[in-house]
């Protein structure tokens, strides 16, 4: 598959987001590219996914036919429930969420800046959906991890020294899976930890607006 | 002990100016015979509390794409095009609410608590208008209380004495917002005697209903 | 049966505060002499007994040899659970409580005061019971009766124009049934309401320490 | 996923000064086996978290008797002879705490909250030493969170994912308990295959739990 086809790096990052997912681990994973991850959790690993809807346990897409109308995970789509999930209200819900009870939750971006700082829930004048479960979720889980392209439409990094969009929480990012290259922040500091395969360490530099913390091995992620 | 009443009597207890709190996550676990009702009837100038604006033509969108809300109080109004452009027309005043901070927000009121601190929001611009407090050298958003004049929830069966049970992920905020009105109408698939709900599986107690009305 | 026994005097106070009980009301009777009120319920009326400890419609205690272990009210009595009943934590039951969803809570007192505060749940150097759900009931509860005698052992009156003991909660009395006298507080004032059959109100203001609102036409109450 | 094991080594995982909290209202909903065993290692200088303290012979009131505990909070005592002895003697520190305030303030631990503002107290002695706030014309006590190492409760039945049912009022104060201790033990009655409670009737959902003891 083409290095810059989306299906390609919808798989390469949520492949590569499955590996920072530990045995056991309750996760939640946002609307759109998050929810790729789901397809990719290694095998004898058990993850249980949560839908900040209410419910915990969430299983695959049903099959045609199969929907239940009163099932759905947090973008609306229909969902089975596996074996041991379990329901409860939004007030619970957002409790696990906020209370710090989720080992890590993967949302999607528009920016990140090197502070940590995550903006993706509104763009001013233009798109106004809503911070939703966002903000509780970004604030509220052990592990936040952003899981978007690199660089826009127009080529320009979404990884940036200081957010210019309103933002979704202050400095709680704690690591970017992109199509490129896998980032930690720490200290204010974005710390390169892997690059997509095919890719040179310069080109994942120039396509990044901060500094990088260059490694001194370089390790390759691909799909 | 709740009345049972039809879904039109309930739309008409309903007036202008009245806040209005709805169960519903994209339209699932919404009371729609009684939006629908609502809608018949056209009452304008409400108050919406709920989680999303659901769709255009699903859930309390409806309400929505009939120009019956003046101002709302939700997370997310992504999947609806009429709030969208009624927002940007300034013909409908929206206060976007982090999800958990509403449910907080709302179970504060049902609970008789003053208001919740929440690191949630913090350094973005839910933070405006708020007061901060540093507790333990932590800050924290301090959030007041959401009530309405009615929370018109939905649920799967309920007991003549109004106690719940809910379906799957249609539970959703229905729960806290039972606790949080003056009065509480719950729509439901099912009313059985007194007696037919296990008491260990009631969601939501008999004592805050108000209005039950059957689909 | 005499006036001074201590069961006519509970069954005295019980049976008029199930008056104050309407059809369908939900209520809190606190331990000890509050009980006695869901033994006059009257006839037709129905009214459901929450217990704090996670409960709603408590029945009459259950037959020897019929308790179930885990099947308590607030006071550590077995109870039975009525048609209706439903089970909650005490998260929920202080939701209900707190919340103002209970229309009336009854409670014992050591000392009401003419500005509706209550003292009943310590007396310094001597008992420290604590005050369990007290606090909240009395905060929370749209109407507070307090059940009690009208003295106390050495003959003084409970009722006082200010408590000296610590506060249970501050202003939030409505009414207060003793073997005397029905007495309303509103405005830092005692209202004689009704006082029991066979006294006269020379008897009931001699026994009261603040001064009572006498009113035109006397109502009396017995069992 | 929770590690079953039994309740010896339950018992020792829990070390000196460690802040503990039980369910259990009047020994009913506690994990009495666990305590048991705490009882027979002895670990002393605990700080509990509990309802009431219980019996002196029955639920958490056999740690009192065992002068096991250093400090405490809880919202009554009256029918335990040991700890009032303990108190008076100032061999004990004793926190008195509302019962529904007790329950905010858990639950703001459990549920991320920097504090709650509530009414109960205001007034009384509760309110000592405490922030009073003013919300709307309106007098709060600020409330904060209570957390601890452990939370020790009581369910009737657990799946093995942790997904807990209680039995009647012995549900009490368990569920709250359960969100907000650094780690949580429950102590029941049955230990079921996963799947076998239906996920409508789960009332503590196995997130929030880390090992099971079966009686």
């Amino acid at each position: 598959m083409d290095r810059n086809d989306r299906k390609y790096k919808r798989i390469l990052i949520g492949k590569r987001i499955a590996r920072e997912l530990n045995d056991g681990d309750w996760c939640n994973l946002g609307i759109g590219l998050p929810t790729e991850v789901a397809n990719h959790i290694p095998e004898g690993t058990s993850v249980f996914f949560q839908t900040e809807n209410g419910m915990m346990g969430v299983g695959p897409a049903p099959a045609e036919g199969q929907e239940d109308k009163d099932l759905i995970n947090a973008g609306g789509g229909f969902i089975t429930a596996l074996p041991g999930a379990c329901y409860f209200d939004s007030c619970i819900s957002f409790g696990i969420i906020r209370g710090g009870h989720l080992d890590m939750t993967v949302l999607g971006g528009l920016q990140v800046d090197e502070r940590g700082n995550l903006a993706n829930w509104m763009i001013p004048g233009k798109m106004v959906p809503g911070m939703g479960g966002a903000m509780d979720l970004v604030t509220g889980a052990k592990k936040v991890v952003v899981a978007m392209e690199h660089c826009d439409k127009k080529g320009n990094s979404k990884l940036l020294k200081s957010c210019t969009l309103p933002l979704t929480a202050k400095e709680k990012v704690n690591l970017i899976v992109t199509d490129m290259a896998v980032i930690e922040i720490r200290d204010n500091k974005m710390y390169l930890l892997e690059i997509a395969e095919g890719l040179t360490v310069e080109e994942v530099v120039k396509a990044t607006e901060p500094e990088l913390v260059i490694p001194k091995e370089i390790i390759y992620f691909g799909i | 002990m709740p009345k049972i009443i039809d879904a039109k009597t309930a739309a008409a207890m309903i007036k202008p100016n009245d806040r209005v709190m709805f169960g519903s996550f994209l339209a699932v676990g919404c009371a729609e015979t009684i939006v629908d009702e609502m809608v018949k009837l056209g009452t304008k100038d409400l108050h919406l509390i709920c989680i999303a604006s659901d769709y255009d033509d699903k859930g309390v969108g409806k309400l929505l794409s009939n120009k019956q809300i003046k101002s709302a109080q939700v997370s997310h109004l992504g999947t609806n095009k009429a709030i969208q452009e009624q927002y940007n027309n300034g013909e409908i005043e929206v206060e976007m609410v982090p999800q958990g901070t509403l449910m907080e927000r709302i179970r504060a009121k049902g609970a008789g608590l003053g208001g919740v601190l929440t690191p949630t929001g913090l350094g973005t611009i839910v933070e405006e208008g708020k007061e901060i407090l540093t507790i333990d050298g932590k800050e924290f958003l301090l959030e007041k209380p959401i009530g309405a004049e009615w929370a018109v929830i939905k649920a799967e069966k309920a007991d003549k004495m109004g106690n719940l049970v809910y379906s799957k992920t249609a539970r959703n905020a229905n729960p806290v917002m039972a606790t949080a009105a003056e009065k509480v109408i719950v729509e439901v698939n099912e009313i059985v005697e007194i007696g037919e709900i296990n008491p260990e599986d009631v969601i939501t107690p008999g004592i805050f209903i108000d209005y039950i009305v059957k689909v």
